[in-house]
């Protein structure tokens, strides 16, 4: 008897476990929400992977304005349900600070926050100039290369993440163009042209900036700006229709996640990758496995957490577009080998050259400068002028 | 009813053209305009529909026009019964109706306004067609107009022809005419009663709108009379007399007044009349040369210099839209003057605002008492307080509202001047429209003004609230004040004025006073014949 | 028979229909508000989702208890002062779409208090003195281009919305940045916030000048002379002109009252709104963005009318608040953009005037029949008492 | 800035000209008649995402007949409204505002990709190659429809009813138009037109939607209204201009040379409309009925 309700005990528990989820993890995301292709759907990809190889139950929830950060993190965190609640961008940083200290039993994860300390919070940094400036060194260089005059960068609202962004770009260019001179023997003149557009959401302007660039002669066009890369890669796109050639420049440079499929992998020839989902999948593993561990994470190439994106991105990135719906699975061959067949317009030293830089920034002997403040972005664009006067 | 007001319905076996039968209109806010009121219309007559503001007249037009649908009856022909879902289909049936405000488009040439209402809405204009058209039908009628011009800029009389020829394009059959003299001189009137009578003669039935009796005696061949929307009598004009229509339209007896309906000079109460004093008072308001332009550009005063004397009734007369208006808008504040002067009391007007006008003494009982005199939305209090709400005595520090004097206020001139509500927080839009023209004197009286600039102060008043106001001025007059009477009824003029001037396109043709010329040399004077010519 | 019943059934009906039409309003608002979430359920139903469920975690989660009411009425605060803006602009007769571009000005000299050190209380006080004074400054230039150039308010307040946008952007990027965090502006020092009225929620005191803000501007309008002429120009300004109110002045004072309102909802946010106490040019302003377009929309709902905004404020307080709980309950929930859905169907709604008679028209269709019918039947009687 | 480079910069205002020319045009249209609709923003943003779907499902035409179709019927209700129940025009427009920045963000999460939704090549409008640069053939149609629209209102006599029912809507009734009719239909036109510009940005300009796609034009379409005083010809310009400056804003802000921040570069087009609103305003007069519901009691 006794027996019996043991076993039946056991088998409720044992039922319970295994019927539901084992927890929960929450992703809150800012105002700018899913949808920019980049830095929120990353942040969402991420947690939705591990939420699904931990078998937990997520959720996500949007902010429509700045006064929501803070009551959503604490809706979530007073039910005491979810392991792990996962704030996505730096606008939150400042809720987060505050949530944390009011829930001290409640775990918590940001991204592109480093200020936050408590024994509750992880923060996730990245080094966006590493990876920014392998493609700054790369547009230089295939610009140099097509007897292109610029390149240009699109960025959103000047804010210091960035900053970052800018900083490692004009340090690439710079490199690249060093690169090239000590390549072919003669210095190119590649200018930068850069704006920020003040927003992320009007794609339209992100595209009359990019046309504003390409017909200044870029030969590309870095995607800082979320959203407005659609908008960027429309202007690219539409200069190769018009000309009636498939492949080479001008090229649409993404920026988060691997951007390289959009439009079919015409255009798109390199992202400067930020891993957000790699940072919310270590979050989550984290608290999975009991060993998460607050302070500050900063992830650049070394760690895996930016990157210039490869063939395995591009792989893993066309899963996920099939999974998400936005890829037709019958496409993804084509879109590859559209892909492969623009990469090649770049000479393949030039390859080598990118590939060369980023060992030299693994192994410490390439130092990328970075800006976080107005003054050192100043002292940045002071030293890599890039043709400005 | 009464057997001798029974329907002279002699011709309604050979063949009527239109029916009404037991109309009742309510709208929507409750107010019942007519009640089963039953017409009869025959090919071939001029019908005059008579009655005071409110009789429902227009009403019943309205709704054989197809502009309203009746609340209950119906609308039959020969053929059965008729049903207008929009003016339309009443034009389509052959029945035309000339509103009192012309129902024109101001930015629109008579052309345009013609062809408006012609067939094909998917067509191009053809303007020249409808212009070839339209000079046909002016020869035929001998209406003449200019064809080019915006209507809008045309003088009122032309933009009347320009509408009765919009309804005579369609070929109508039924031309409804809604006080269509009310904005014409005599010499219009007449040219206006010719043409009606040559139209019937050509087989129109018309019904012409009026609460003038001189008028709907010498041009209708049958009258019919609404009183409070009820059908009272439908006579045969030969055998109404002036008295018994008055009788059938007021209803009762004017208190003070025997029959007629109609103000004469001689049948004013002359109690306390003329003031032996008048003019010998101090000039309250003095206007030397005043020039003011209308809204279109145009001068609309044109060198005018008159003054008005303490214990006195000045009173402009003249058909309206001869710079009347535009005067008492410079006179008061609401319009600048061009040049000129105008002092009240030495103290000069021109280019101060309303404000600092009123404070000098001055009342003004406007012409538009929806536009310019209330805020309809507004409390009777919230409206008897306009333009004296920054009085000390209603406004208290910080300038609080003192709504407790404020409401004394209001229920005194309720008492003084008979206002009919519910109270001092009923809005000024649930009040008759004799109610409203009270309280606006009332406001405007109790000012304690020295000289009140009263413009049309009875248009559209019944009989009793329109005797009111005008034992109102009378009496003001005895006590002293100025007053400026503007206004297009010459009789009311010739009864209370003690000097008079007939305007004439901005300026004056005569000054004198009313006994100096009779009605027909006045009658000249507002149609623009000079003095020397009329006397 | 029917002449006795007339008078005494007529006089009961217009006390009815008094009756009746002093609730008008707030049962037109009432009626707006149900069509607006039949019309939120029916999408969520089209789509797949249990709107009952829906509704039912907006409703706890706007209203289910003290800290839910605290969140609602955090959420309504600055949309009361915004809702003020819009509706005293529309009783001095003006549509005044700025109230977004005048509260970012308002957000804006709120945070240059942060440059200077003060005592607490008078801090606040500066900081709100500083918000409604930008306010106000920026309000009063499509006024005066209305008055002086007959350009309409609704197009200038439009590209003054923008221009505040940017001219925000420039000042929170490059002049009142701050140092250390450059997304952000300088955080506005502890003496000159709101404190937090109810802990662990965002409930500040700056409700209270919400609420005073609203009690303040019915007093302005219904007991001063300013009132009493911005209204009047605002009903009749031909009649206001004749009564000797200066149109001009009117329209200054209701767009200066206006900005004033709206500066000071920026204020709110900025001092009054946990945990940053900033603006976010980094965001392009996520905190204050929308702010004045749903003011807007609080303003229709109460009916322009300070009182009634209040408690509009309370429901549209409630859907924000409500909708963020709505976002993560169940297992199917319902994204938070229904929110606005919602919001946007009542407004459309409540564009309709004399909604409360769309209800009753089947009614009232019917009765006509009846009457008519009745009608019909009675001019036989009258033919045989005559 | 070489030659070149403004034909470049002229191409991107021509291109960005396209939906606030068509969304003015058609507001023209409906104010003529009477009816002013503030939610012309609104109409742009779901006949976007309307318009991506339609193309999607029935290539780029389709898409443009479906981003009209939804324009007009959200005209429709908004006519339906301020016509036979009398409604408070502005009021209704901000409520379609509203609506549907709720509904285009609600329905790009339920396609699966929140926020962000893109049209393949295949269901887009293509573009005509010429040496300038791509461009869209709709804007030939914005090039013509002020054309035909200002030859409808001066020339035919639908165009006279059309301008009757909003200047005097009594003479209009009595003249046996039914106002409300040609109120309903003029503003469902005009919603239609806003449409096609709605359908434009994402079929055939931009190729994508998102929540914020119409980025504030249809406001910008209004502030062109006012401006051309009604007359469509002025309309094209005024959307030229906006066009013009917001594409030169775009193009200066590019520039290696920063010498004035971006930020005010962004205000330009701002600015310069609401310049040339306030210099134009003098001669403009707007239909006397515009705005109001017409009543016959």
């Amino acid at each position: 008897m006794k027996r019996l309700l043991v076993v039946a005990l056991v088998l409720t528990l044992g039922l319970s476990v295994a019927g539901l989820a084992a927890g929960k993890v929450a992703v809150v995301l800012d105002v700018g929400g899913r949808g920019d292709l980049a830095f929120n759907d990353m942040g969402f990809k991420g947690t939705d992977q591990a939420a699904k190889d931990f078998n937990l139950q997520m959720v996500e929830v949007q902010c429509a304005t700045g006064a929501d950060y803070l009551p959503n993190m604490r809706n979530l965190a007073r039910t005491g349900e979810y392991d792990l609640i996962i704030c996505v961008g730096f606008l939150l940083g400042d809720a987060l600070a505050a949530a944390a200290t009011e829930f001290p039993n409640q775990k918590f994860a940001i991204i592109d926050v480093d200020y936050i300390t408590g024994p509750n919070i992880m923060n996730f940094v990245f080094r966006e100039n590493e990876m920014s400036a392998l493609v700054g060194a790369l547009a230089a260089m295939s610009a140099a290369q097509h007897g292109y005059t610029t390149a240009g960068i699109v960025l959103g609202i000047e804010i210091p993440v960035l900053w970052h962004f800018e900083a490692g770009f004009r340090f690439g260019m710079d490199w690249g163009l060093k690169a090239y001179a000590a390549h072919e023997g003669t210095m190119p003149a590649v200018n930068l042209l850069y704006t920020y557009t003040g927003t992320f959401s009007d794609i339209a302007l992100g595209k009359a900036a990019s046309e504003a660039m390409l017909a200044q002669g870029a030969v590309g066009i870095y995607n800082v700006a979320g959203p407005l890369g659609v908008g960027d890669l429309e202007a690219v796109t539409e200069v190769h229709d018009n000309a009636g050639t498939k492949y080479g420049p001008p090229y649409y440079y993404g920026v988060d996640a691997d951007q390289d499929w959009m439009g079919n992998g015409m255009h798109g020839i390199a992202s400067g990758m930020k891993r957000v989902d790699t940072a919310c999948y270590m979050a989550v593993e984290a608290v999975v496995n009991g060993t998460f561990t607050p302070g500050v994470t900063s992830l650049g190439l070394a760690e895996g957490g930016v990157a210039i994106s490869k063939v395995r991105d591009m792989e893993e990135f066309i899963q996920y577009g099939i999974g998400a719906g936005q890829i037709a699975a019958a496409d993804a061959p084509a879109i590859t080998y559209n892909w492969v067949q623009n990469r090649l317009t770049v000479a393949d030293w030039i390859w080598d050259a990118v590939a060369l830089l980023e060992q030299g920034i693994l192994n410490n002997s390439i130092f990328v400068p970075t800006a976080s403040t107005g003054a050192e972005i100043a002292t940045v664009r002071a030293q890599y002028t890039l043709g400005a006067p | 009813m009464n057997a001798n007001d029974a329907p002279a319905n002699a011709r309604a076996a050979d063949g009527y053209f239109l029916r009404a039968e037991n109309i009742t209109k309510v709208y929507s806010d409750g107010t019942v305009a007519l009640r089963e009121a039953t017409l009869e219309i025959h090919p071939r007559e001029i019908v005059g529909l008579l009655g005071e503001n409110g009789a429902g007249k227009t009403t019943l037009t309205k709704i054989l026009s197809g502009l309203l649908p009746p609340t209950s009856g119906r609308v039959t022909s020969p053929k059965g019964v008729v049903r207008f879902a929009s003016p339309r289909e009443a034009l389509d049936f052959g029945i035309g109706m000339v509103h009192q405000h012309f129902a024109l488009v101001g930015t629109f040439t008579a052309t345009e306004n013609v062809a408006l209402s012609h067939e094909r809405p998917f067509a191009r204009i053809r303007l020249d067609q409808a212009r070839e058209r339209l000079e046909g039908l002016m020869k035929e009628s001998g209406l003449h107009v200019p064809l080019d011009v915006p209507v809008e800029k045309l003088a009122v009389g032309e933009q009347q022809r320009v509408e009765i020829l919009k309804v005579l394009s369609r070929g109508v059959r039924l031309l409804i005419l809604d006080e269509p003299t009310s904005v014409l001189t005599p010499l219009e009137v007449d040219e206006l009663f010719l043409l009606l009578r040559r139209l019937r003669d050509a087989g129109t039935s018309i019904i012409l709108i009026t609460h003038k009796l001189k008028e709907v005696q010498s041009v209708t061949d049958r009258i019919v009379v609404l009183r409070r929307g009820e059908l009272v009598g439908d006579v045969k004009t030969s055998t109404a007399t002036t008295e018994r229509l008055a009788q059938l339209m007021v209803g009762r007896a004017v208190e003070g007044e025997s029959t007629a309906v109609e103000l004469s000079a001689e049948q004013l109460p002359r109690a306390g009349a003329r003031s032996k004093t008048g003019s010998s008072g101090e000039s309250i308001l003095h206007v030397a040369d005043l020039v003011a332009k209308g809204s279109t550009g145009d001068v609309a005063v044109d060198g005018l210099s008159f003054d008005v004397h303490a214990g006195e009734i000045f009173g402009i007369a003249g058909v309206e839209g001869n710079g009347q208006s535009e005067l008492v808008e410079c006179l008061t504040g609401l319009r600048r003057a061009v040049s000129g002067i105008a002092t009240i009391k030495g103290t000069d007007i021109l280019g101060k605002d309303p404000r600092e006008i009123y404070r000098l003494g001055v009342a003004h009982i406007p012409e538009d008492r929806w536009r310019l005199g209330l805020v309809l939305p507004f409390t009777l209090a919230e409206n008897a307080i306009l333009g004296v709400h920054r009085w000390k005595e209603f406004r208290g520090p910080l300038s609080f509202m003192r709504w407790g004097r404020i409401n004394r206020h209001v229920r005194e001139l309720m008492d003084r001047f008979e206002i009919q509500a519910t109270g001092p927080n009923a809005p000024a839009k649930s009040l008759s429209g004799g109610n409203q023209q009270k309280l606006i004197v009332g406001r405007e009286l109790a000012k304690n003004p020295a000289i009140v600039v009263a413009s049309q102060p009875t248009r559209g008043l019944d009989i009793g609230a329109a005797k009111y106001i005008r034992d109102l001025l009378v009496e003001m007059r005895n006590n002293g004040r100025a007053i400026l009477l503007v206004s297009a009824d010459l009789d009311e003029v010739l009864a209370l004025a003690d000097r008079l001037a007939i305007m004439y396109e901005g300026r004056f043709m005569t000054e004198c006073a009313p006994t100096d010329l009779n009605r027909q040399q006045i009658g000249m004077l507002m149609g623009g014949v000079e003095r020397k010519e009329v006397v | 028979m029917s002449e006795q019943a007339g008078p005494t059934q007529s006089r009961l009906l217009r006390g009815v229909h008094r009756t009746v039409t002093g609730l008008h309003p707030a049962l037109e608002s009432m009626l707006a508000a149900l069509i607006g979430l039949l019309v939120g359920a029916a999408l969520m139903y089209m789509w797949g989702f249990n709107p009952w469920k829906a509704y039912w975690a907006l409703l706890r989660g706007a209203y289910g208890g003290s800290y839910e009411w605290a969140s609602t009425l955090a959420r309504a605060t600055p949309l009361i002062l915004t809702a003020l803006t819009f509706s005293v602009c529309v009783r001095a007769g003006m549509f005044n779409i700025g109230a977004e571009g005048q509260m970012f000005m308002g957000a804006m000299a709120a945070i240059c208090v942060a440059l200077f050190k003060m005592p607490p209380g008078i801090h606040l006080i500066v900081g709100l003195l500083f918000a409604l004074i930008a306010g106000a400054a920026w309000s009063i230039v499509p006024a005066v281009l209305k008055i002086t150039r007959g350009v309409s308010e609704v197009i200038s307040t439009i590209m003054f919305n923008w221009i505040a946008r940017w001219l925000a952007l420039y000042i929170a990027i490059f002049i009142l940045v701050d140092p250390s965090r450059a997304e952000k502006t300088l955080t506005i020092p502890v003496s000159a916030r709101f404190p937090i009225l109810v802990r662990g929620t965002d409930f500040s005191y700056s409700f209270f000048l919400a609420i005073f803000a609203a009690l303040v501007l019915y007093f302005v309008l219904w007991h001063t002379t300013m009132g009493y002429e911005v209204r009047a120009a605002g009903l009749n300004p031909t009649a206001a002109r004749y009564g000797g109110i200066r149109n001009k002045r009117t329209m200054i004072v209701s767009f200066l009252l206006g900005g004033i309102t709206a500066g000071l909802a920026g204020a709110t946010v900025v001092m009054g709104m946990p945990p940053s106490y900033a603006a976010f040019g980094g965001g392009a302003f996520p905190e204050l963005t929308n702010i004045g377009f749903d003011g807007m929309a609080v303003a229709m709902v109460g009916r322009n009318h300070p009182i009634g905004i209040i408690v509009a404020s309370v429901l549209f307080g409630g859907l924000n608040a409500g909708g963020r709980v709505m976002q993560f309950y169940g297992s199917n929930p319902v994204p938070l953009e229904m929110v606005r859905i919602v919001m946007g169907a009542i407004v459309l709604a409540m564009s309709i005037p004399e909604l409360i008679r769309l209800v009753p028209a089947i009614k009232s269709q019917g009765e006509r029949l009846i009457a008519t019918l009745r009608r019909h039947g009675r001019p036989a009687s009258k033919e045989g008492s005559a | 800035m070489n030659w070149i480079d403004l034909v470049s910069l002229l191409r991107i205002a021509l291109h960005a000209m396209v939906p606030i020319t068509l969304t003015a045009v058609g507001e023209i249209v409906g104010e003529t008649a009477g009816l002013f609709n503030i939610g012309l923003e609104g109409i742009l943003l779901i006949s976007a995402f309307a318009g991506a779907l339609g193309a999607e499902a029935g290539g780029p035409v389709v898409g443009l007949l479906v981003g009209m179709g939804v324009g007009a019927a959200i005209g429709l209700v908004f006519a339906v409204i301020n016509t036979y129940w009398k409604g408070t025009q502005m009021i209704t427009g901000i409520g379609i505002n509203l609506f549907a920045m709720g509904l285009v963000a609600f329905g790009l999460i339920q396609l699966g990709a929140p926020g962000f939704h893109a049209v393949p090549r295949a269901a887009q409008v293509i573009k005509w190659k010429t040496a300038m640069g791509a461009m869209s053939p709709i804007i030939l149609i914005a090039l013509a429809m002020p054309f035909l629209i200002h030859w409808f209102i001066k020339r035919t006599r639908a165009g006279l009813i059309l301008k009757a029912a909003g200047e005097m809507p009594e003479a209009a009734d009595v003249a046996g138009i039914n106002v409300n009719k040609v109120r309903l239909l003029a503003a469902t036109f005009g919603a239609a037109l806003a449409g096609l510009g709605g359908a434009y940005m994402s079929v055939a300009w931009i190729g994508s939607v998102t929540k914020d796609l119409s980025a504030g034009r249809g406001f910008i379409a209004l502030a062109t209204v006012v401006f051309s005083g009604l007359n469509p010809l002025l309309a094209l310009l005024g959307g030229f201009i906006f066009g013009f400056f917001q594409g030169l804003a775009e193009w200066v802000k590019t520039l290696p040379s920063k010498p004035i921040p971006s930020q005010f570069v962004s205000m330009l087009p701002y600015i310069v409309t609401l310049l040339v609103v306030s210099g134009a305003i003098g001669r403009v007069r707007f239909p006397k009925a515009l705005g109001e519901p017409y009543k016959r009691e």
